[in-house]
């Protein structure tokens, strides 16, 4: 009876029905995390910093500029494994020249410009790469130019280079690049800004002219980096080349301090924080219902053992304890969800004793053991079905507990490191001070995204309160700390 | 002029399904002072709720309050709720109320919440607070010390008795008693009887008895109401009503009394009242009465005087 | 009296409940203190008391839901404290309970038939066509019908009666001798009570039952059953032919339980009615000698404070337990 | 009676605990080998001013290092050498910190928690005021009128209060309040310099206080007011307030005598509850305001260098305040609530 009367009380009531909504949506997204992100995410891909390196550093998501009258420079990255020239077997022709052009169209620089090369051999001598922009203007700086590694002692040819980790160069940290700048400024009639000035902010001279004696303009339009590579031997070859125009604006939700993307960190938080949630609460209420019923049903010494353990866990301040307990044995997260059970299981081992005390002095049970009924039977079925609906609300309003613990925890540092999640990234955000740098986009969204999961679940609760709630206030599952 | 008169009176409550018409248009007037009128009815046929719109203690889910109750003169409907509480209210008309073991604040003195009404506000000195309400335990036969406990402290007769001191306190007309002894033992119900008798005759106080069982009517009322259904069936003095009933229903209710003595076998009224959020056009009884014909279907039944102050809503009646 | 009609018989039963009084005190409440009956087969016997008088206790010590602290329940010439694991569920097959509230005493979470079906599952008859079928017939025999119909329904739905029409159902499905109707009626209303007895006074009529009926009503006692025994703190203070001790009540208790009882007569309201000054004494302490005696109103013989008056055969099946027959006058 | 035995049990427990998942995890005996290794580190240098032979200093270092083993108690397993600290620090006597030290430079344990433990009761008491000021205020009306457009966005309020974590709300405020619109100080609990004693200075630590004493209010309230809500509307459907209606009280006295009065003890006990939710809360809350409180200084003993002797202590004093809580709780109830007095 209850049973459907949950179900309907949660279609009739307002938060109820924001409660599946929101449920669902989650469920929903969930399902596509897990089927779209590799399992191992945390370690290959958020802990690995390579694979972020290409990113701008703490940028604010690119939505942003929809708020703002000025553009922000785009993040761009460009890719060729085709050279525009090769060597063509005659002996004064050994070059590689690859083509990167692009167009930038803001009111700033880009942040930083940076080019990439991967898979180079060569047989006799090692090649040497350089690096051009040329400008919309028709200017062209040398921005880089170096050797690669010669051969190792003990190595023999062909000799291989960068295949595991590619060439990696800060254009506009060069040193190259700032003579080149040095040049063309030299060349200027016009008075220009100092070098003090303009050496800091490199990339505002590459993609700019002196527009007065303080400051640079933007210069739009087409750009082309050109790579070129000398080889000694046909043969040589070289496989791929990487530009990054930087942006100063990233994605949905930005970048943090190490350029990773924080929509892709948030989202693989969500299945985790289910995963966390509805584990923990579920083992809770397992262990708590299961106890409740033994010590109610069998009382006896079973009973007061039961009892008093319960009143003693009930009683000890939780956080401190957890921060102890997962410090000392070390911050996995099933150990996190573990300690969580094993500190929370009382609140429903009280309430569902209490109910079971009732019931089984009531006659519904008196009724059935007349009638011969074994024990297990009238546990299951004239104890437990009453129980069921304080249970199942108690297993939905643990869930956000279990997801704030985990998220606090995460936040002190004692989060499962291999494990990204929200309050890791919260922690990471703190420590590294993007609340004082105004990084808002790195505090704001995952507290938010910890906030609406839980609040899903307590809307949920919040709907079935008019069948549960008599007993349900009873019980003292709010006491968990948030 | 009636000492009592109530004219078309309608509580309904909110539902989901519609407004459930707990009271409908109950008119009575109950002439004489210091005497008892006895509303019978089974569970579920509005006889709370009309205690409950007597005594203006309506419950937030109302959707429908109507009707007058003309009480010396004065309509209590009409009545603004500051004049209802400072004149009426517990002052003329109080209650006891039914279950009587909650009736009490847990945390408080018995002796202290029977005078309680001018402990607050109006002021006396505790003190004389404290003779009073001793002195009026004393008159509903408990010890004077029992003013001085709590009330989980008190035994299920004691319960019983302490309502019936604080409704006395301020010396009103009209006493309304909703199921007084419900779930006592007939010897405690039959104290509690004893002891209401004694304060009609002593003191003079009218009371209207709100029971499911006409047995325990015939103890103290000198009238009787019989509702179904929310509606009032029949109504009239309780020598007519006990021993000369006229309508189909009072007179199954009564055939289902089984006697003490004699061996008539007691009969029995099988289905049970009617919804009261969709009930049937016509008359309340229909689907549970022997004697049902065809004008009980369709119209509601006419209010007909079949015997000197006997009125009783029956089609077997009109001419 | 034939022996071998005997049903149920209960001897010098005692039961006792223990309750903590203090840190290490505890205090024996004496619910059911030396009763001894018979229970002849397709007999009703009507327990009558006030609360607390322990008629529901005894009621259960019958069915072996307690266990008495002394004396025995034989059920077919055997006690049943002897029945082991397949005896005792042979004897839960033949005494069943009925209990006062149909709110509360079946599970609300299933269906009228899965709620008659359960006994025949617990005791494994049949197979689900076999039950399926018993199940129809005896929501028929309880007048539920159309039986189809109700049996989808759930609890919530009925009235009173018509739950306390399941509990029956359940009952006597597995076609049991011995019912203990614990005041079936009490939570119906009184125009409907009659209504359910005539239907247990058929079925009892039908499978030739035996009824342990528990009631606070002493009207209803005489009309549906065979013999009345009156209880009073534990003890049996009268025990007879209904009729008889209801019209010829010899123990001082009974004649005032019987006074305290109102009839619809426009002339109750012109007296007081007599009745037994002071509350019910509590099975804690109860009082030496004849337990009645400190709220009995006639004159007191010594015995009476001292020592328990015993059960004594006054007219043909007519018991008493009171020093003062004879030295009373005539009801 | 009982109760008051729980509670002690409850302190032994935790003591317990703690003591044997440090000693089983060889984590205690780490922890002091890390101290004495930093110890004979910073004896390196000036022995070696002093002793010039290479192997007399080693042999030196390694007397040294005996000498400290056994001073920390090193020489013996941890079942007996834990179990003494535990029932020192029930004595009170908190011993030395290993490697904290308390403002004032001192390593004794108790003068390291002491002076943390004013910051700690500080936010603590303050917020819990507010907090039950708010919800009883709050809670208390809305009961009387649910349904209402009022009630339900309290309740929406409540649900979201308790889905929010608490540091993030600090952070929020930090956020706001420190960086867009510099209205209060983002952390700390005096300016630099501090201003000198005086009004000055407590104006100061008020400023200080006020986000998160806010943001733990803000996080207790929502619940809180739910809770009181509850209660009271359970009680305001009591029969006996019908009967004090019914008797002509004036809804003042109604709602104050019979529906306030009776409510009060689970009132009550969901204040004190909550307390073990700020009690944590301030772990955290204390970490983002960089308060210097107790919750402040366990975090600093667990993540940073770890001290156990810190952890125990603070350990301990966290559940004696939750624990000296409680059984203000059961006084409380004996006052105000009869039939426990009668049990």
């Amino acid at each position: 009876m209850e049973r459907h009367r949950l179900l309907s009380e949660l279609k009739k009531s307002g938060p109820g029905k924001v409660g599946v909504v929101l449920f669902a949506l989650l469920i929903t997204v969930s399902i596509y995390v897990v089927f779209t992100y590799p399992p191992d995410f945390g370690p290959i891909r958020w802990s690995n910093p390579a694979v972020w390196a290409d990113n701008p550093k703490a940028a604010p998501p690119a939505w942003i500029h929809l708020f703002s009258d000025t553009r922000p420079a785009e993040h761009q990255v460009f890719e060729t494994t085709s050279p525009v020239h090769a060597p063509s077997g005659e002996t004064h022709d050994l070059e590689y020249v690859f083509q990167i052009p692009f167009t930038h169209q803001a009111d700033e620089p880009p942040t930083f410009l940076s080019f990439a090369l991967a898979r180079a051999v060569y047989h006799l001598r090692p090649p040497v790469v350089t690096v051009l922009l040329e400008r919309p203007d028709g200017e062209e700086f040398t921005l880089y130019r170096e050797i690669l590694r010669g051969p190792r002692p003990g190595e023999s040819p062909p000799y291989q280079r960068h295949f595991t980790e590619p060439l990696r160069v800060l254009l506009s940290a060069e040193r190259r690049a700032v003579e080149a700048v040095a040049g063309f400024l030299k060349g200027l009639e016009d008075p220009v800004p100092p070098q003090e000035q303009w050496q800091r902010n490199l990339t505002a001279a590459l993609f700019g002219s002196p527009a007065s004696p303080e400051a640079f303009g933007v210069l739009s339009g087409d750009y082309n980096l050109v790579v070129r590579v000398m080889v000694n031997d046909p043969a040589d070859s070289v496989e791929k080349v990487r530009a990054v125009v930087g942006g100063s604006v990233f994605g949905a939700l930005g970048t943090d301090i190490l350029g990773r993307d924080l929509a892709e960190g948030l989202l693989f938080g969500l299945p985790v924080a289910l995963l966390i949630g509805l584990t923990a609460s579920l083992i809770n209420t397992l262990v708590g219902t299961s106890l409740g019923l033994v010590s109610g049903y069998l009382g006896g010494v079973a009973d007061v053992i039961i009892q008093r353990a319960a009143d003693i866990v009930s009683n000890i301040p939780l956080l401190p304890l957890l921060i102890f307990m997962v410090f000392i044995l070390g911050p996995n997260l099933w150990i996190i969800i573990l300690i969580l059970v094993a500190f929370s299981w009382p609140g429903l081992t009280i309430m569902v004793r209490t109910m079971v005390l009732q019931l089984r002095s009531g006659s519904e049970v008196e009724a059935a053991q007349a009638l011969g009924a074994s024990r297990t039977r009238i546990i299951f079925r004239h104890i437990f079905p009453h129980t069921a609906p304080f249970v199942f609300a108690q297993l939905v309003f643990f869930t956000p507990s279990a997801i704030l613990a985990e998220a606090g925890l995460s936040f002190l540092g004692l989060g499962d490191p291999s494990i990204p999640t929200w309050g890791q990234i919260l922690e990471h955000g703190f420590r590294t001070g993007a609340v004082f740098l105004g990084y808002w986009w790195w505090v704001i969204p995952p507290g938010l995204l910890i906030v609406l999961t839980a609040i899903t679940f307590m809307f949920l609760a919040l709907g079935m309160e008019p069948v549960v709630n008599p007993r349900l206030r009873r019980a003292r599952s709010w006491r968990l700390w948030r | 002029m009636a000492f009592m008169e109530i004219k078309d009176l309608h509580l309904y409550y909110e539902t989901t399904r519609g407004p459930l018409r707990a009271v409908e248009g109950f008119s009575l007037s109950f002439q004489e002072e210091g005497k008892t009128l006895g509303i019978i009815g089974e569970s579920g046929s509005g006889k709370t709720s009309l205690s409950l719109a007597i005594m203006r203690s309506i419950p937030g889910n109302v959707s429908t309050y109507q009707g007058s109750i003309l009480f010396e003169g004065r309509d209590l409907m009409r009545l603004s709720a500051a004049e209802f509480r400072k004149d009426i209210r517990w002052k003329k008309i109080s209650m006891v109320f039914q279950g009587a073991m909650n009736s009490f604040n847990p945390v408080i003195q018995v002796g202290r919440q029977v005078v309680e009404r001018l402990l607050s506000g109006d002021g006396i000195s505790p003190r004389k607070a404290g003779r009073e309400a001793e002195s009026l335990l004393e008159t509903v036969g408990l010890s004077r010390d029992v003013a001085y406990r709590y009330p989980h402290e008190l035994s299920g007769g004691m319960k019983q008795r302490a309502p019936i001191a604080m409704a006395l306190y301020l010396k009103p007309r009209l006493i309304v008693l909703d199921e007084p002894t419900s779930a006592l033992d007939v010897s405690i119900q039959a104290q509690i009887m004893n002891l209401l008798k004694q304060l009609k005759w002593n003191l003079g106080i009218s009371m209207i008895l709100i029971t499911h069982d006409i047995a325990l009517a015939s103890d103290i009322c000198d009238y009787i109401a019989v509702i179904h259904g929310a509606k009032l069936m029949e109504y009239g003095p309780a020598e007519n009503i006990l021993i000369n009933p006229q309508g189909p229903y009072t007179q199954k209710l009564l055939a289902s009394i089984p006697r003490l003595h004699g061996d008539t076998r007691p009969q029995f009224l099988s289905g049970a009242p009617c919804d009261l959020v969709s009930p049937p056009p016509g008359c309340r009884f229909q689907s549970r009465c022997p004697s049902v014909f065809e004008p009980c279907r369709e119209k509601e039944p006419p209010w007909l005087e079949v015997a000197p102050a006997h009125w009783t809503g029956c089609w077997l009646y009109a001419k | 009296m034939n022996s071998e009609n005997v049903l149920v018989k209960g001897e010098s039963l005692k039961v006792y409940f223990f309750v903590r009084r203090g840190f290490f005190r505890s205090t024996a409440v004496k619910a059911v203190d030396g009763i001894s009956f018979q229970l002849r087969r397709g007999e009703t016997i009507a327990l009558v008391g006030e609360s607390g008088s322990g008629k529901t206790t005894l009621g259960r010590a019958t069915l072996g839901l307690i266990k008495p602290v002394e004396g025995t329940v034989c059920f077919e010439g055997e006690d049943i404290s002897t029945f082991m694991d397949h005896r005792i569920k042979e004897f839960r097959r033949k005494a069943q309970p009925i209990f006062q509230d149909p709110y509360s005493s079946i599970n609300p979470y299933m269906t009228v038939f899965q709620l008659v079906e359960e006994p025949l599952i617990i005791h494994k008859r049949g197979d689900r066509k076999e039950r399926e079928k018993l199940v129809i017939q005896t929501l028929e025999q309880v007048k539920l019908i159309p039986a189809a119909e109700f049996a989808t329904k759930y609890p919530h739905t009925l009235s009173g009666g018509q739950r306390q029409r399941v509990c029956i159902g359940r009952a006597i499905v597995l076609e049991p001798e011995y019912i203990v109707a614990d005041e079936p009626v009490s939570m119906i209303d009184a125009s409907s009570r009659a209504e359910i007895l005539y239907l247990l006074r058929e079925l009892q009529e039908r499978r030739n039952l035996s009824f342990l009926y528990i009631t606070h009503d002493l009207a209803s006692a005489r009309h549906f059953s065979d013999r009345i025994a009156v209880m009073y703190l534990g003890t049996q203070v009268e025990t007879g032919p209904s009729r008889e001790v209801i019209e010829h009540p010899l123990h001082p208790y009974t004649r005032r339980l019987l006074q305290a009882v109102p009839e619809p007569d426009p002339r109750n309201r012109f007296h007081l009615r007599p009745v037994i000054p002071g509350d019910p004494p509590s099975a804690m302490d109860v009082p030496q000698g004849c337990p009645f005696q400190p709220r009995c109103p006639e004159s007191l013989v010594d015995e009476c404070t001292m020592i328990r008056p015993p059960l004594n055969e006054i007219s043909k099946g007519h018991h008493v337990a009171c020093y003062l027959q004879g030295k009373l006058p005539e009801s | 009676m009982v109760r008051g035995i729980t509670m002690v049990l409850v302190l032994i427990a935790v003591q317990f605990l703690l003591v044997i998942s440090l000693g089983i995890t060889g984590l205690s005996d780490r922890m002091l080998e890390a101290v004495i290794g930093e110890e004979l580190r910073a004896l390196r240098p000036s022995l070696a001013e002093t002793i010039r032979d290479p192997d007399e200093l080693e042999y030196a270092l390694r007397v040294r290092r005996e000498e400290l083993q056994t001073s920390y108690g090193l020489d013996r397993p941890w079942y007996h050498r834990l179990p003494e600290m535990v029932s020192r620090v029930f004595t009170l006597d908190l011993g030395e910190a290993h490697t904290l030290r308390s403002f004032t430079g001192s390593n004794r344990v108790a003068d390291i928690v002491l002076e943390r433990l004013p910051n700690t009761m500080l936010l603590l008491t303050t917020s819990l005021i507010f907090t039950a000021g708010i919800g009883i205020a709050v809670g208390v009306r809305l009961a009387s009128k649910v349904g209402s457009l009022s009630d339900r966005i309290v309740s929406y309020f409540s649900a979201v209060s308790y889905a929010m974590p608490a540091w993030w709300v600090g952070i929020l405020f930090i956020l706001l309040f420190s960086f867009r619109f510099p209205i209060f100080p983002s952390g700390g609990m005096y300016g630099t310099p501090p201003p000198p004693a005086g009004l000055f200075r407590f104006l100061d630590l008020l400023h200080h206080a006020f986000l998160p004493i806010i943001t733990l209010v803000l996080a207790s309230a929502g619940p809180y007011i739910y809770v009181v809500r509850t209660m009271t509307l359970d009680v305001a459907q009591a029969d006996h307030v019908t009967v004090a209606r019914a008797k002509g009280l004036t809804e003042k006295v109604v709602s104050r005598r019979h529906i306030l009065r009776v409510a009060a003890p689970p009132i009550v006990t969901g204040l004190v509850l909550g307390l073990a939710g700020s009690l944590g809360g301030s772990i955290l809350v204390e970490t983002v305001f960089n308060w210097q409180g107790m919750g402040r200084l366990y975090y600093e003993a667990v993540v940073g260098t770890p001290d156990e002797m810190v952890i125990v202590a603070l350990t301990f004093m966290f559940t004696l305040i939750y624990v000296i809580a409680r059984m203000i709780l059961e006084v409380l109830y004996v006052i105000l609530d009869p039939r426990v007095r009668y049990q």
